[in-house]
């Protein structure tokens, strides 16, 4: 309560902070300055949200104008790959929420290998993408009018690979930015630079990364369950 | 609200002079800067630079239609400079306008803080925006576009030219609008000075915290909405080309869910500008200050649930347009309110005819046509005719320009001296907004009357009969493009003369900005102030000032 | 009230952060709650509810169990001060606007039919009927055939 | 106020409404005019320092003035939205006319299943239905006489009906941008009265079915909007000019070069991706099943013609 920069004595400064090595100057204090990016990030993610809204609502709209189409298509999707990524993002969530508790509670160690442990899921994540994606290539199950299938019975099947694409393809490079994300809190941990006094980055990385996770969970059951 | 002094330290009086434009001078410590008051100024000077292409282009548009057919240049020609045109003012001009310049620039010091709780995402944001301008003008030497600044499909997702750059533009744009939201959200939420309750912030801020809750809900739809767009020239994904099993209307409503609100974005600011002006010129508090706050707020929410109002004739099922018909009644509703607000702040005061006071006023006469010709056009059976017609083109530009713009004007001659340091002539500021006032008139009440008579907007050539009303109008532009040029120089000549120097609060005002030095120090305020009156109680604010000068 | 207090509202200071307790049993119960949610998203795909809307309902109510649990446990809703869930919140408020009003319009874009079709004869001096005007004509029938062959046809035009 | 002529009862009860807000929103503008006109004047700043009182609010006086404003609101609402439904649903004997619209023409077919050209013949005093749809782009229908107007969108029928009260000229435009030419695809309604609406229809009819083969394709190549992207004169519109192509060998951008003859001409109209012409854009829209074989064979023999 003490260290409050009222100007009583006219010469509290702000930079009187303990923790002034992190302490932005326009901040009071560093309890100031994690709630507001606290509150940044959360507004953040709500952008996040209402981008992916839209895909969402287009996935709908066509899904409820060629049902067929979609439940035909969505066969070609490999439903226990679709499992695996599901349990691995869920896993990778884990591992980050440890970590950044870790962090706060000053287990430096630990928030190391938890990073690292996310960052290694993150890629077996876009790993098993790859090998799904290299199918559909191969197969000419693509977007639009990239898609060259010759066993398309029903027509429209292009459209669920155009969502299925779209939608994946921007989740894919969430998680691309999310492990960019990672890789430096990585570098900086190695640094020292957190400790339970400031690991501001881990908590709004860890925010990100389940707000992703988050998306995943609707796509899993839109994209590989139709029925 | 306390009526107490305004605690501030006698030394705060006698602080060494230096200032944020003279401090740290040179190019680099300019364009690296973090400084809301600098990062302001550079988008203060970018947008308006945008804002001079844009009106020069409205210029080319309105000498072109002076006859029917070709007058100077050809159809393909005229049909992308109203593209050029739409774009930039809407999404490089009036988005950005108050919140990325005034916003920025006062918004930290009226809450008592150093800067914006992400000053370095403040810069970014600026330079999205100027990679963005660079992508939207840079559209036009990739091929051009003449898709009108709505982008509709299929014809946006089919024709050849540059399309893609304008979506990939539009979609950077968004980010930097999205980065000044969130920051202003935290900074209000987070960098209040001591004393600073919610309701005694003065109205600018409640007014630039409403914007930024749209920036931050509505922007992201227009980024998906680009993508969505860039995806079908790409690859004919498909989603909103009919002929390819999708629903071009569904394209209107992702357009729409941004394009609505984003005029909010474009008001509020502007009416929280005027929310300051009046009551400091009326020497009086702001009448009914929680109705203006909370409604703002509430337009904010409530502009999310009109779109459909734009796609009346689109096609859109006829039960729909009922809902979005008696919903954009209900948004009419907030806005009213703050008319009468302001009048009555005027009522029984002591009012002193300024320049920003003159455009204040001016602002409450063009937006009343504004607000008052939206009714026929919430208006389902009256719309339908009206629709796509020069009436709405009349319509939109009294709101954006006459409302936004002329609120702008207001602002910006309201803190200029705070700017830079330096009065203006208030003589030629006057005849300016003179100039502004009755070429606006003149250039937009021919077109409300086009429109009632069926006049089609997007229109290169028309009919013979219609020629008498669109030579007054381009006559009317003519006059206004001389008023803002008088403006210009008005506000710019006083920058090279030192004898124009500002006192710290020339207008009487009594939020916080105005207890600094004009221009202000680099970071604000050299003690954390401590807020004991309200924003409008101008008479505990100048026995403060009364102090101060005896002490 | 005084200055000081007005002070502490809108400045935070330390000893506030809630971060430091240790959540981990919440945060391993969680991640089951969450696999077993999977399973049964996995096993009620096989079931037939009745029609397709029925089924991808499940589906989504499921996914926003799941979706909730994150939010909550590891986003830390759960610990947290009210504004961030305020904010969380009113995003999901809006995009169920955004969802909710366009798909009306596409549901309620039936055909229109007169109530009652004026005489031969009396069409010199055609007056729009009194109140019923319309009736509604169910959904589906000729519209969406035409759409659907439309598009097979547009699809082949693409490819 | 709205001096457009009014050829409808529904224009007329648009224009009531058009008329109740003006009334509504002159009177709010005057309030507001002369308020501001007022205070300024009176209450105008006399000396440095001068007192004013210190009124914050007025909550009574406050909800008068949203709540009364409100009822007006209200009604404009409701009128509007049923004098809007009105417009929607047509009468089930209405003469149904369909409407294509394309890059910049719009073609109008009677129930006889033929279409002649850019102006639309109406019978006075029955209702007409429009069925529309596009072949390209969005367009839209605008009438503004009648003050009706709806998007044409493609690939689905969206409708308009109106009853025209006397015999006249309406202008049609099209109001959803649409291209270069967006600001010529106009088109005219020419209102008759039943018998010279019946007469007109036989005979062209007539015209039609007798017309040597060059001279109906002269006719269709207005009719049905070619010559807003072709010339017969060898100036380069949206598509290349017909002038001397007969007997031709072009260059195509995505086929081998081909003679330009019957069938090259019949698949131009029916595929006309198939093969474009080098150095052309691949925009023009299909005319599969809006040409009669008698229709098809016009053209060709009119492109044979010119020189």
């Amino acid at each position: 309560m003490s260290d409050i920069a009222i100007p009583a004595g006219g010469q509290a400064h702000a930079h009187a902070s303990p923790h002034s090595r992190h302490l932005q100057h326009h901040f009071h204090n560093s309890a100031q300055q994690f709630e507001a990016s606290k509150i940044g990030m959360w507004l953040f993610l709500v952008t996040e949200i209402l981008l992916f809204s839209g895909l969402f609502l287009a996935y709908f709209m066509l899904q409820t104008r060629h049902p067929q189409a979609f439940i035909e298509a969505h066969h070609h999707l490999d439903r226990s790959l679709g499992v695996l990524n599901t349990l691995v993002l869920l896993v990778s969530s884990f591992t980050m929420v440890m970590a950044v508790q870790s962090a706060a509670l000053n287990r430096i160690k630990a928030t190391l290998i938890y990073l690292y442990a996310t960052f290694g899921l993150g890629g077996v994540f876009l790993f098993v993408k790859y090998i799904e994606y290299s199918h559909k290539f191969h197969d000419g199950l693509l977007l639009g009018n990239l898609f060259s299938y010759k066993g398309a019975n029903v027509p429209g099947e292009y459209l669920f690979f155009s969502m299925y694409f779209v939608m994946t393809g921007i989740h894919g490079i969430h998680i691309i930015v999310g492990m960019g994300v990672i890789a430096y809190l990585i570098w900086r941990t190695h640094q020292r630079v957190f400790s339970s006094a400031y690991y501001t980055p881990i908590d709004l990385t860890g925010l990100y990364w389940h707000l992703v996770d988050l998306i995943w969970i609707f796509l899993f059951p839109l994209l590989y369950l139709v029925s | 609200m306390a009526e107490v002094l305004m605690q501030r330290t006698p030394a705060a009086l006698h602080e060494p002079e230096g200032n944020f434009l003279t401090e740290n001078p040179g190019l680099k410590n300019w364009l690296f800067t973090v400084d809301h008051k600098r990062i302001g100024l550079m988008y203060f000077w970018t947008i308006m630079t945008m804002f001079f292409v844009g009106g020069v282009l409205a210029l080319v548009l309105r000498t072109e239609l002076l006859t029917p057919k070709t007058t100077i240049v050809s159809a393909e020609v005229y049909n992308q400079l109203f593209t050029l045109h739409g774009v930039i003012m809407t999404f490089l001009v009036l988005v950005p306008v108050i919140p990325a310049t005034l916003g920025n620039f006062v918004l930290p010091m009226m809450l008592g803080a150093k800067d914006v709780a992400f000053p370095r995402l403040n810069l970014l944001s600026y330079y999205l925006y100027v990679f963005g301008a660079l992508l939207a003008v840079g559209a036009i030497i990739g091929g051009g576009l003449d898709t009108g600044w709505t982008f509709y499909t299929p014809y946006s997702s089919t024709i050849s030219g540059g399309v893609s750059i304008m979506t990939m533009g539009a979609f950077v744009l968004g980010f930097s609008s999205i980065l000044t939201g969130v920051n202003f959200i935290a900074t209000i939420h987070k960098l209040r000075a001591p004393g600073l309750s919610w309701y005694n912030m003065p109205l600018f801020i409640w007014g630039m915290y409403a914007t930024a809750v749209i920036q931050v809900l509505a922007t992201p739809v227009i980024g998906i909405t680009m993508v969505l767009l860039l995806m079908e020239r790409l690859f004919q994904v498909g989603i909103f080309d009919a002929s390819l099993g999708g629903d071009p209307v569904l394209f209107q409503h992702f357009f729409w869910f941004y394009s609505h609100p984003v005029v909010y974005i474009m008001i509020l600011p502007g009416m929280a500008c005027i929310s300051e002006v009046i009551p400091t010129f009326s020497h009086k508090p702001i009448f009914g200050y929680k109705a203006i706050a909370w409604s703002s707020v509430g337009i904010a929410v409530v502009s999310f649930f009109v779109w459909g109002h734009h796609m009346f004739v689109s096609g859109q099922s006829e039960f729909a347009g009922a809902i979005f018909s008696f919903l954009t009644f209900v948004v009419a509703i907030p806005s009213g309110v703050k008319v009468f607000n302001w009048l009555a702040t005027m009522y029984r005061g002591s009012i002193s005819l300024g320049a920003p006071m003159l455009y204040a006023i001016s602002f409450l006469l063009l937006f009343g046509i504004g607000g008052l010709t939206g009714l026929f056009l919430g208006t389902v059976a009256v719309d339908v005719h009206l629709h796509d017609t020069y009436f709405i083109v009349a319509h939109f530009h009294y709101v954006m320009m006459g409302g936004t713009l002329i609120a702008f004007f207001a602002g910006l001659h309201y803190w200029w001296p705070k700017m830079y340091g330096r009065m203006y002539n208030e003589l030629w500021a006057a005849i300016g907004c003179l100039f502004v006032f009755l070429g606006f008139n003149g250039t937009f009440i021919p077109q409300f009357l086009l429109g009632s008579r069926g006049m089609p907007r997007r229109y290169y050539n028309y009919l013979d009969q219609f020629q008498f009303l669109h030579v007054a109008s381009t006559i009317g532009s003519y006059l206004l493009g001389v008023g803002l040029v008088i403006m210009a120089v008005t506000l710019i000549v006083p920058l090279f003369r030192k004898r124009y120097d500002a006192p710290n609060n020339p207008w009487g005002a009594a939020s916080l900005e105005w207890t600094v030095s004009s221009p202000p120090p680099t970071h604000n305020f050299h003690h954390v102030p401590v807020v004991t009156h309200g924003p409008y109680d101008f008479k505990a604010a100048r026995r403060l000032e009364q102090m101060e000068s005896h002490s | 009230m005084s200055v000081e207090n007005e002070a502490m509202e809108s400045i935070p200071h330390h000893g506030e952060e809630v971060h430091t307790h240790n959540h981990t049993k919440w945060y391993v119960a969680n991640i089951l709650a969450l696999f077993v949610l999977t399973g049964i998203t996995v096993l009620a795909a096989g079931i037939n509810f009745g029609s397709n809307t029925v089924n991808l309902m499940i589906a989504m109510a499921i996914a926003t169990v799941k979706a909730g649990l994150v939010a909550l446990i590891f986003m830390h809703l759960l610990w947290e001060k009210g504004m961030n869930a305020v904010i969380f919140l009113s995003s999901l408020f809006f995009v169920a606007l955004f969802m909710s009003f366009t798909f009306f319009d596409v549901e309620t874009r039936a055909k229109i039919e007169p109530a009652t079709p004026s005489e031969p004869g009396v069409s010199a001096g055609y007056q729009p009927a009194p109140l019923p005007l319309y009736v509604v004509a169910p959904k589906g029938g000729a519209a969406s055939e035409h759409g659907e062959a439309a598009k097979a046809a547009g699809g082949q035009a693409a490819h | 106020m709205m001096p457009v002529t009014q050829a409808s009862d529904y224009a007329r009860e648009v224009d009531n409404i058009y008329m109740f807000i003006t009334y509504f929103g002159i009177f709010f503008y005057a309030v507001i005019v002369l308020g501001v006109g007022y205070f300024v004047y009176k209450y105008r700043r006399r000396r440095q320092n001068e007192e004013t009182p210190d009124i914050t609010h007025n909550t009574a006086l406050e909800i008068i003035w949203t709540v009364i404003p409100s009822i007006p609101l209200v009604v404009m609402a409701f009128w509007g939205f049923n004098t809007y439904m009105q417009a929607r649903v047509a009468p089930a004997d209405a003469l149904e006319i369909k409407v294509i619209a394309k890059k910049w023409a719009w073609e109008f077919t009677y129930p006889n299943g033929m279409s002649f050209g850019q102006e639309m013949h109406v019978p006075a005093g029955r209702p007409v239905k429009l069925v529309m749809i596009s072949q390209d782009v969005i367009h839209d229908f605008y009438l503004p006489d009648f003050r009706i107007k709806a998007d044409i969108v493609p690939n689905r029928y969206t409708q308009l009906w109106f009853n025209a009260d006397e015999p006249g000229e309406h202008q049609v435009f099209c109001a959803e941008y649409c291209g270069r030419d967006h600001s010529n695809m106009l088109a005219k309604v020419v209102v008759d009265t039943e018998e010279q609406y019946q007469q007109w229809l036989e005979q062209k009819a007539e015209e039609a079915m007798n017309m040597p083969l060059p001279e109906l394709g002269k006719l269709l190549y207005v009719n049905k909007g070619c010559n807003t992207c072709h010339s017969i004169d060898g100036t380069r519109i949206q598509g290349p000019s017909f002038k001397g192509i007969w007997g031709q060998t072009h260059q195509f951008s995505n086929a081998a070069p081909a003679v330009v003859d019957e069938n090259y001409i019949r698949e131009s109209l029916l595929q006309p991706t198939a093969r474009v012409r080098a150095g052309y854009e691949a925009i023009m829209p299909s005319f599969q099943g809006l040409l009669r074989e008698r229709e098809i064979q016009a053209l060709a023999e009119y492109v044979k013609s010119l020189k």
